[in-house]
């Protein structure tokens, strides 16, 4: 282990420049590509804390679908007026000096944290058995906080409600803003055709692999998000407008599952979420496949923002 | 062979975060690109190393996710790359 | 046995030494080099011979044929989109010039 | 110390840079990086604590790793919220910062 300890203050300080320079970079682009390098980095080091779901989740949303969306924010405000507001040397001195402050605060106070903490882990490793499951985190997400999991699916779908609803007036149901690629049968074409099945293949293999080992709804969904992005962004298809049924059902599919689960829960087990004995898994795996498709459509829809046109047809 | 296996992983590191540094200091936007395919390939050789070295076979996922989402931030770039009418751009 | 096993881990030892020189000297081309097409040339092509040589020798340390197989088609995927990635900076470099 | 203890300062390094960031960069899309930034630093301070959770011989406490999968959900949930909120201030008014309507070129400097 100690071996690993001067690697791993390299990569400290590599996410620390990294990260510094997403603040302190002068354009906006520069900083929006360098947060896309700091996320893949930190999938590095979640590794590196034994903490392979989180390093999956941060590859994918922190480094890809944010980078992304950056990216393209970035792109549109180009066009915006350059804005000198600056704040002065003293005010910056200032600041810098508190938020050292915080920061050396916070650092203090977790070094000072007991070795032995306070910890779950042995109470969620032990009824692990119960849940048929072999991932203790996809234990924490679907069975012992699965109120937590539900009710952030509603958050998301809160989110793009609150993305929907930037509409312009007579575009509501429209298509979404979402920037195309504007050359029909370019190398994006080529990337778009081939990519997609290989990463429809890795994000059911991700949702699949999720209940037994590192991986899951969120991830899997994320990829196939990303996959349905680029599809639509090579404009090999259309991006569907906000109005139509089956998008509205694919984003409410997973909560009404999951729901519909914790509801049964009342009637065949002992509470609402709770799972009826012996059937956990199956309870678990249904939600999370349905939970996937859920993911995907509402992180794609997430990216590509509020409807832009009215729908033609 | 894992004292070996950990050497080769951080001199892949220290050959990436040599690199990363040198190119996020570039003006021209595009080398900036190359640092998210630089991560694409370095990175996945760190993670499969460290995949093999602590007998954790998810970590290649990792690696798999890395590869694919560093090829989605050239996505975005190229396709918001501005007009080539007006390039006056540092 | 014993004596195939320490092939095995000589033929590992060599590899994964060859792949991470051409980690180094990616990243030397990438500093040393002067307009951004060469700087491409270094990053995509010779990175990619690295984690080659770096899966190839990891496949033997691998256990079982299942993270084998893993290892390999990560490098696959690697190399199908670092390829193309690269046609596509290639092209905006192109388009745009070397300052885009 | 051991190397879970580095990336616990360095979470804590990067909650002030953050900070920094965001108060004092004043275009919106800017500050909306830093609070990610900010987000990242609190979310390698529960990886800190998953790792210690792991003395009892754990790899590491699922509990704070589910919240922190979850947190990375609803953060980019949030700031596809945001920008989205900016795109359409630039949309409205043609800019895209906070300043007051008057434009001031500088702030704190008189």
């Amino acid at each position: 282990m100690s071996s690993w300890f001067f690697a791993d203050a390299g990569l400290v300080l590599l996410v620390l420049a990294i990260g510094a320079s997403t603040i302190f970079a002068r354009k906006a682009f520069d900083a929006a590509i360098a947060f896309v390098v700091y996320g893949l980095l930190l999938a590095i080091a979640w590794v590196r804390l034994s903490a392979i779901d989180v390093a999956l989740t941060e590859a994918a949303i922190g480094g890809g679908m944010t980078g992304t969306l950056l990216l393209g924010a970035v792109a549109r405000l180009r066009s915006a007026e350059p804005d000198n507001i600056r704040l002065g040397l003293p005010v910056r001195l200032a600041t810098g000096f508190c938020c050292a402050l915080v920061a050396a605060g916070l650092a203090g106070t977790l070094l000072l944290l007991p070795e032995a903490i306070p910890t779950l882990a042995p109470a969620a490793m032990e009824n692990l058995v119960h849940t048929g499951l072999g991932n203790p985190v996809a234990g924490v997400l679907f069975a012992y906080r699965a109120l937590d999991t539900l009710l952030e699916k509603v958050v998301l779908l809160l989110a793009l409600l609150g993305v929907w609803s930037l509409a312009p007036n007579n575009a509501w149901n429209g298509i979404p803003g979402l920037r195309l690629y504007e050359r029909p049968n370019s190398t994006l074409t080529f990337l778009a055709q081939i990519l997609p099945p290989v990463g429809i293949v890795v994000g059911i293999y991700m949702c699949w692999v999720g209940a037994n080992a590192p991986g899951g709804a969120f991830q899997g969904g994320t990829i196939l998000a990303a996959m349905w992005l680029l599809v639509i962004i090579a404009r090999l298809e259309n991006a569907p407008s906000t109005g139509q049924l089956w998008l509205r059902i694919g984003l409410v599919l997973g909560p009404a599952v999951f729901l519909a689960a914790g509801l049964a829960g009342l009637v065949s087990a002992n509470g609402f979420l709770a799972y009826p004995p012996g059937y956990a898994k199956p309870f678990i795996v249904t939600i999370e496949f349905a939970l996937t498709i859920s993911i995907a459509v509402v992180l794609a829809m997430l990216a590509a923002g509020p409807s832009k046109q009215v729908q033609q047809e | 062979m894992d004292n070996f296996l950990f050497l080769i992983a951080s001199f892949i590191l220290a050959t990436i975060a040599g690199g990363l540094i040198i190119i996020l200091q570039r003006p021209a936007e595009v080398d900036r690109l190359m640092a998210a395919q630089l991560l694409g390939t370095g990175g996945v050789a760190i993670l499969l190393i460290l995949a093999i070295a602590t007998k954790a076979s998810p970590i290649a996922d990792v690696a798999l996710m890395l590869a694919l989402f560093a090829a989605f931030a050239t996505v975005a770039f190229v396709r918001d790359a501005p007009d080539p009418q007006n390039t006056a751009r540092q | 046995m014993k004596r195939m096993e320490f092939a095995l881990d000589l033929f590992t030892v060599f590899t994964l030494s060859a792949g991470a020189l051409f980690f180094l000297a990616g990243t030397v081309g990438l500093i040393r080099f002067p307009d951004p097409l060469t700087r491409l040339h270094a990053l995509t092509k010779v990175d990619n011979v690295g984690l080659g040589l770096v899966v190839v020798g990891l496949i033997p340390q691998a256990d079982g044929w299942g993270a084998a197989f893993k290892l390999v088609v990560v490098w696959l995927l690697v190399q199908l989109s670092g390829a193309i990635v690269t046609q596509l900076i290639a092209g905006a470099i192109r388009e745009w010039g070397p300052s885009a | 110390m051991s190397g879970a203890n580095l990336f616990g300062i360095c979470g804590a390094a990067l909650v002030g840079l953050g900070l920094y960031g965001l108060i004092t960069n004043p275009e919106p899309l800017r500050k909306i990086l830093a609070f990610n930034l900010l987000g990242t630093g609190v979310f390698l301070i529960f990886g800190l604590i998953s790792r210690r959770a792991a003395a009892a011989g754990f790899p590491g406490d699922p509990v704070p790793q589910a919240m922190v999968i979850t947190a990375i959900v609803v953060a980019f949930a949030a700031t596809a919220l945001a920008v989205a909120l900016v795109l359409r201030l630039l949309e409205q008014t043609g800019r895209a910062t906070l300043g007051a309507d008057n434009p001031v070129s500088e702030i704190g400097n008189p």
